[in-house]
């Protein structure tokens, strides 16, 4: 459908950016929507970048604040780093949303409210005392700008001689409220529309009455008398080229398929189900044609083992969980650790200790990424900044992996997996090769040492089938060169030097550490790693307009650190390291550096916003 | 995988010292599986022998072949990895009865159940040889170990029963000193396409001495073992002259001069597997009163579709499908813009 | 663990509210088990519900008892550590079916074959429902979900033949669709000495829903269902007019009708493991030509000794022998010396 | 038997310390030969330190160097601390024991070699070149003392008409060597006649032979003309009191059975067999009488949970691993975490990484003990000293654990595990009781809240079976005081800070540290922890003789640290860290106190020399 733009006499006024954050409950379909809305923004030519925030239960118990499901999104026609600190509009299906989410609305604020979501029943299952009235309270209408509308109703009026029951029609509910947020910000709809048709393609009946919905939804906008502006947010000066969108887990599964590819090695992934790791699991499931072979295991052990097999066997081995699921595989980390061979661990971070918070985000996984295995096991660890960079950074890893033969962690977490950001993506052929370092079969001058090692101590790879190179190898401590169990004293301290200093020479093969925003000294650096990238970008570029001495740098290398960072750091009187645990890049920099860095912490479950990364550097700058 | 060249067991034996204890059963194992290997003509550097931890999981070490000693337990997790992505190797998992059936109970029922094709020598020495003598999950129950100074309380896992439950498709049992036998129940082994468990009894002269007495020993052998054969009845005894009938759902043992004649016994069916529930639960004491022979040999041989030919045939039939993954479009994924 | 005081199910009912999904299987168990506990009187502070994870192992934050909420898989240890320590307290361990089958698999067998006296209610339902619904080791071949877009490959393990092989003691099946039922097994389930398993087939409206309809639907359940009971003869359908007879080891379903009278059919025994290892056998696809009917009750119910029983009296028999440890003693161990 | 003193005209030499090594092949009963002498060492009242070191294999190949056994063993007139950096007398069964131990024997030493250990085959076994005749190389008896006899031919000639055949015979050639150590060091064989009347009580023909051999070996010495010296080493200035002679893992399990009487709680002692861990599991089940109950689990994982579990029922729950298995029980120890139960964690570490060397000492699992979990999950965290300082250092530990509802970390290493001393041990009736925090059940005027603290954070211990205190825990995040599963944010960052500010406020419930050794300010601070603390001990005795300004120091609180650590540190120009790691302690306190701390590190699978750690302290003082 063409969506013929109506004249109206309502005015159009424009905006940089918006954030609005759609909440309902989790039957209510708010992700539906949260994604239907960026697609299309994101074909309006918007910078965005969204994050979705739903309950730990499956369903959680309806109408509860429990239940709330909610998805964030901030786009602009400037450039985008985080979901937003606090949102614009925010769309309220019941009173439970309007309870949990009003603290993230600005002052001066929309709301959007369902009003059939204030009903009695409504506000006590939010836990509203009886005689509330929520949206009627001085404290909100003095504060917020309140638009009630009676979706449910009006949903129900919309498919009134569909034929549907009532608990079918209100099925649409979202599509009324997609429409009229299209309308309201100047959208199309024609991507969510093929959506639907894509969706439903067998049963038409379905399309037709979310269609219907979705129109009436816009139209609304359009003839009510209570909406007089609509917003324009024009398209962001992003770099030229083609653009998707994608979340973090679909960019590290595709980061996965490339690389293998580019090194010609076959993708094995063993994973066990896990939140919020799973969906990677799901994506490379789809990707058969591509040799993938996913293999579902009864546990985290055998998913990390059935990838170290795959790996002995020539394959590039993958496998992912979040915290606890990675807390299982330590032990065979360890004998991947030992054996050499290339290993992608990639840990999708959440709230933690233990089961945690499953759903929430945090990056509290650093230190046993580091160090969660016995005995001396250094391994590399690479984190992603964000949803999209998730592709390159796993890519990385695994180009680290294959090329240096060691097991690599890759750090994501709950934010990067859910979140949702414009990529644009590479071509397949600008893509770097992968070299792998396999040794040749047959006969040969010298027999086969496994142990044996190049300039960057990385040995070579020989895998059944090779004729003439077979060897054992496994956890026992093993001799230099041959590979032979071993007990030797100074055996031993030479190989645990040698798998040391292997993973430093790595820093010869990664690139110094970028000042990301700002100045090359300073007052304050900010350091960072990890998804706290577009809250300290955001806050570092604000800052740089009031003229701050404040520059940004972002680690994407935890182990081995750039060569320079000792360096960079040095060139700020401070340097300030936000991270979302308790500290834990924090007190590794002091140790090796001896520098007096600070930390700036948050374990809430949820990201840093702009406004606190630039109120502690202006303490910083202040004190 | 065919047979090429002619090779000697010794052909198949590694560089390396063999360190397991003088008079220990893992010799004679080593040793057959050695010549299984020549006589098979399998090629070395397609053969991945994979295990666990303990005295029999140095196994690896003393072939030469490919072979990878992983940790405690997870051999089968590994091996599962290999098979899948290089379906074309003989995979060889060499594990105990506590790798197998205690730390790695799980991954062992698993790989069990999605039938890779691969071969399980499951080294059942009823106890922890490696660290020193504890009770295993096969030992009996009342074993005075290390661990156990007044007598075990666990009652143990009857092993090819556990197979059994955990949906094996193939199940034999043999013993290190019968070597002959033994020999030729690797070769079945290796031929059974998909998981093929061998339990195999091997004394451990340090910490359990006398464990399969019943089973190697002259006088008592012939009372307590039966070796099954497909198609065969079930006899025992010195010259065979005794036998084991069904009565009703209950293995009985009969003497073949008084009431019964062979044609009364009970014919062995590997592929039966109902018959095979029956055979595994025949797991007396071989001291106790009337006790019935333990069988040996292959006691089921099912047939089920390998984990990795579906595997690989999924992949190509995706391939088929959507044609080779091209990067290109799957990074374009389904919708894309334009700036600029 | 007396009669004391007269309770009704909702008294066992803690001040949580419930976050299952509405029409959730789970909701009818919670309500059984929470009224059989009222049944037998168990007084709340002597009993523990301890689970692993999964929405199933959500369970025990809705009972006003003791309970433990642990961590995937691991339930069996955590209360075989608390039987072993607490023999007097009635300890309920929750768990689904990727909790007990799939991570927590070993520690399940093991906890069966060591036989603590404790009640296991595993709720089937053929899926990971907590993480959003991929396969389970429960799921059929082929199964299409989220991490098998083209259909799963593994053969999945038959929940009770995994448990006889692990040597359980006690092995029944339920469902959440028949409350009646339910309640009378997990009466039998508390009674019985030893760790009891109660499969019990649970919907998932979410992410599989009908699973089981085909024993749960009027229309299919009378042939698809057989409910047996000790020493009845295995009668079903809408009048009982059909029957489970022996044909030599292979059940088959018969008319009574017909040919075969009630004296024909296989009586029941629950104390008969050949004839409970057949039973469990019982597991065909209910939508298959000529399927056997799935049999629910108490198929299985032996005797065998507790592992707790047996820990606490070899403690009492060295205190009989040895004395109550004296720390004095111990520290001094066998020899000593002076100085000064 | 009374061995009386025969009239020789032999001289007696006083020695105020003596190291020995017996050395053999794995079947020569080499540890029963030095546990032997240790004991009646002791008895003679000596001070002891020992260090039996085997290999790998159970029965590693005959006669190779795989399979030598060794048992070192250092004894004195003055105080012990190690079991010597190198030795006086080795005394090797053959040639494979002289190969793999000669590097140990001091310039001058004195070799004890049996001379048909020597033959052919045995060299060759040895890996000598055909022609080697090793007892008889210059450098040899240049350098060393040499005495052959031959232990093989003469014990068969003693036991000539027992009746016995010569494999039987051969078994009672250790008894001779013992019996002729035990002449030359002037000691009495009452100790082991009585051992061995007591080991083969049933077998008397076994007694009679063994005790006859050890008095031919006793009477060799006394007729034999090669040997004119024989040595007193007098009793050691210990301080009054009853000693007794006691390994590691033996003190471990006396320690974790005295703790749980004395916080009258049941026992509960889950574990998984484990090389060096074991024996604490073996010792434990022979207790019963205590009340112990040892569960063999299937699994690492399995252990650590059936002691959650035996806690949650109001037992103190304990396990014990190596660092493979510690690591597969760190998802669960998170779960304690949370949980806040006493849980006792022993880590008897050995050489790492993966299975790397099992029967081998090293320090290297302090970063998994701190930091091997998912989440911000910080633990207290207890290491021993020696052999007998287990008891009180594991005693302390669950102190902790059960007085601070806490998991607690305890750390030995194989070194720990095996070696052995006198310990003067406690009178039951002086170690102070633990205190339980338990709730009171029954009538209450407050509902009982789980997770409500007292001034140390410490929450109140309901079990099972106690009225009306009926909870629910588990694995999520927990609400604050309730205890209820919580999502909320700020409370999930309350409660992470809860939790690690009660693990810090335990330095208000342990000792200062104090300066073991040295004055308490100058050059350089030696702060070692775990089983450094003999070899830094006696190297800072020796540098304290030569003046100079140097002091020890040993944290048996690794987290979190006593009150003073910082200053105490900064009362030292510098400050020496040696670990058997590649620095594991030293980048903790210098990322947490930003001091320039130095390490000396040795990761061989053996312990630090005192000569080692001198030399680096005299390096530093130089420099
Ligand atoms: C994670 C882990 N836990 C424990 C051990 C110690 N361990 C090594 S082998 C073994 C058991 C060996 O028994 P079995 O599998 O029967 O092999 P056997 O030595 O008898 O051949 C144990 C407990 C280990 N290596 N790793
Ligand atoms: C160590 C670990 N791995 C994975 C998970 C994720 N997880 C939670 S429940 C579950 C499976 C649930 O399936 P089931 O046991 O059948 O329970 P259901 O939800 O179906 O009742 C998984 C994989 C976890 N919580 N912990
Ligand atoms: S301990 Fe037993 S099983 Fe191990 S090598 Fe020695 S004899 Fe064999
Ligand atoms: S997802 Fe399924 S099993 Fe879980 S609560 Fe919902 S309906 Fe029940
Ligand atoms: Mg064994
Ligand atoms: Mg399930």
């Amino acid at each position: 459908m063409e969506t013929k733009k109506p004249m109206t006499a309502k005015s159009t006024e424009e905006r940089e950016e918006v954030t609005i954050l759609f909440a309902g409950d989790s039957g209510d379909g708010i992700q539906l929507t949260g994604n239907q809305f960026t697609n299309t923004t994101a074909l309006h030519g918007n910078d965005i970048s969204t994050f979705p925030n739903f309950p730990a239960e499956i369903r959680a118990p309806q109408g509860t604040l429990a239940g709330v499901s909610g998805f964030q999104l901030h786009f602009g026609g400037v450039p985008i780093y985080t979901p937003g600190d606090s949102c614009d509009v925010l769309v309220v299906m019941n009173a439970a949303a309007l309870k949990a989410n009003l603290p993230k609305l600005k002052q001066r604020g929309t709301i959007i409210a369902n009003r059939s979501g204030f009903d009695k029943k409504s506000l006590k299952l939010a836990g509203y005392p009886d005689d509330a009235a929520p949206l009627k309270a001085e404290s909100l209408t003095s504060r917020y700008r309140l638009f009630e509308m009676d979706v449910t109703r009006m949903t129900r009026e919309t498919l009134a001689d569909s034929g549907m029951g009532t608990k079918e029609r209100d099925r649409s509910k979202n599509m009324f409220v997609l429409g009229f947020i299209y309308w309201m910000y100047s959208r199309n709809l024609d991507f969510t529309i093929k959506f639907l048709e894509e969706k439903f393609a067998r049963k038409p009946a379905i399309v037709a009455a979310n269609v219907k919905v979705l129109k009436a939804g816009y139209h609304f906008g359009e003839t009510s008398e209570t909406f007089t502006t609509r917003y324009e947010v024009k398209a962001a000066p992003m770099p030229e080229g083609v653009y998707r969108n994608v979340m973090g887990n679909q960019a590290t599964a595709m980061g996965l398929i490339a690389a293998a590819k580019k090194a010609n090695l076959k993708l094995f992934y063993g994973s066990y189900p896990i939140t919020p790791a799973s969906d990677i699991l799901h994506t490379l499931s789809k990707h058969k044609n591509f040799g993938v072979r996913t293999f579902q295991a009864e546990d985290e052990i055998a998913a990390v083992c059935s990838a170290i097999g795959a790996s002995f066997g020539g394959a590039l081995g993958a496998t992912a969980s979040s915290g606890p699921g990675i807390a299982l595989k330590a032990e065979a980390i360890g004998l991947a650790t030992i054996l050499e061979l290339p290993l992608l661990i990639v840990n999708v971070q959440r709230g933690g200790p233990s089961t945690g918070l499953p759903t929430k985000t945090e990056q509290a996984d650093l230190f046993q990424a580091m160090y969660g295995r016995n005995g001396e096991a250094p391994l590399p660890v690479v984190a992603a900044r964000s949803p999209y960079d998730a592709f390159e950074a796993v890519f990385e890893a695994a180009r680290i992996s294959i090329e240096h033969m060691i097991p690599v962690f890759f750090m994501s977490d709950g934010y990067i997996a859910n979140g949702a950001e414009p990529w644009q993506f590479p071509k397949a052929a600008d893509l770097p090769a992968i070299q792998t370092h396999f040794a040749t079969p047959g006969a040969r001058e010298n027999p086969y040492l496994p142990y044996q090692r190049d300039e960057r101590l990385v040995r070579e790879w020989a895998i059944p089938g090779m004729e003439n190179l077979q060897h054992r190898i496994g956890g026992l401590e093993k001799e230099d060169l041959t590979g032979n169990v071993s007990y030797d004293p100074e055996n031993h301290e030479k190989m645990v030097r040698i798998r040391e200093e292997k993973v430093e020479r790595i820093a010869h093969f990664i690139p110094d550490l970028e000042i990301d925003n700002g100045p090359e000294e300073g007052d304050v650096l900010v350091l960072g790693w990890g998804s706290t990238y577009g809250a300290i970008k955001t806050a570092v570029v604000q800052l740089l307009e009031e003229n701050k001495g404040v520059a940004h740098a972002h680690l994407r290398y935890l182990n081995p650190f750039p060569k320079n960072l000792e360096q960079v750091m040095r060139r700020y009187k401070t340097v300030l390291i936000p991270e979302m645990n308790r500290g834990q890049l924090l007190p590794i920099l002091r140790g090796k550096y001896l520098i007096d860095a600070k930390g700036l912490n948050k374990v809430k479950g949820v990201p840093f916003t702009a406004a606190e990364i630039k109120a502690e550097v202006k303490r910083l700058i202040a004190s | 995988m065919e047979k090429t060249v002619k090779r000697t067991g010794k052909n198949y034996a590694s560089d390396q010292d063999i360190r397991w204890c003088p008079g220990c059963g893992d010799y004679s194992i080593l040793k057959q599986t050695q010549s299984v290997m020549a006589e098979i003509g399998l090629k070395k550097e397609e053969v991945v022998f994979v295990s666990g931890i303990g005295c029999s999981s140095r196994f690896p070490y003393y072939m030469d072949t490919y072979g990878i000693h992983s940790i405690h337990g997870r051999a089968p997790a590994v091996a599962s990895g290999l098979k899948a992505t290089r379906p074309e190797l003989s995979v060889w998992l060499i594990t105990g009865d506590g790798d197998a059936l205690s730390i790695g109970g799980n991954h062992f029922a698993h790989l069990l159940r999605r039938n890779f094709d691969l071969n399980v020598l499951l080294f059942n020495n009823e106890i922890y040889g490696l660290t020193k003598g504890q009770y295993s999950p096969t030992s009996p129950i009342n074993k005075i170990t290390k661990s156990s100074p007044v007598g075990s309380l666990d009652h143990p896992f009857n092993p090819l029963a556990f197979a059994m439950g955990a949906e094996a498709t193939f199940v034999a049992r043999a013993m290190d000193r019968d070597p002959k036998h033994l020999r030729e129940i690797l070769l079945r082994t290796h031929q059974h396409k998909g998981t093929s468990l061998l339990e195999i009894y091997q004394n451990c002269p340090v910490f359990n001495d006398h464990a399969f007495e019943a089973f190697t020993e002259k006088t008592s052998k012939q009372n307590s073992t039966i070796f099954v054969q497909h198609g065969k009845p079930l006899t025992f005894g010195a010259n065979q002259e005794k036998g084991i009938r069904l009565d009703g759902l209950r293995p009985q043992a009969v003497d073949l001069s008084a009431d019964y004649t062979i044609s009364d016994l009970w014919i062995h069916d590997e592929t039966d597997r109902t018959k095979a529930d029956l055979l595994v639960r025949m797991f007396d004491d071989p001291r106790s009163e009337g006790a019935l022979p333990r069988p040996f040999g292959v006691l089921y041989a099912g047939e089920r579709s390998t984990y990795e030919v579906e595997m690989n045939a999924q992949i190509e039939r995706a391939i088929a499908l959507e044609g080779e993954g091209d990067l290109d479009a799957l990074f374009a994924g389904k919708s894309t813009w334009k700036i600029g």
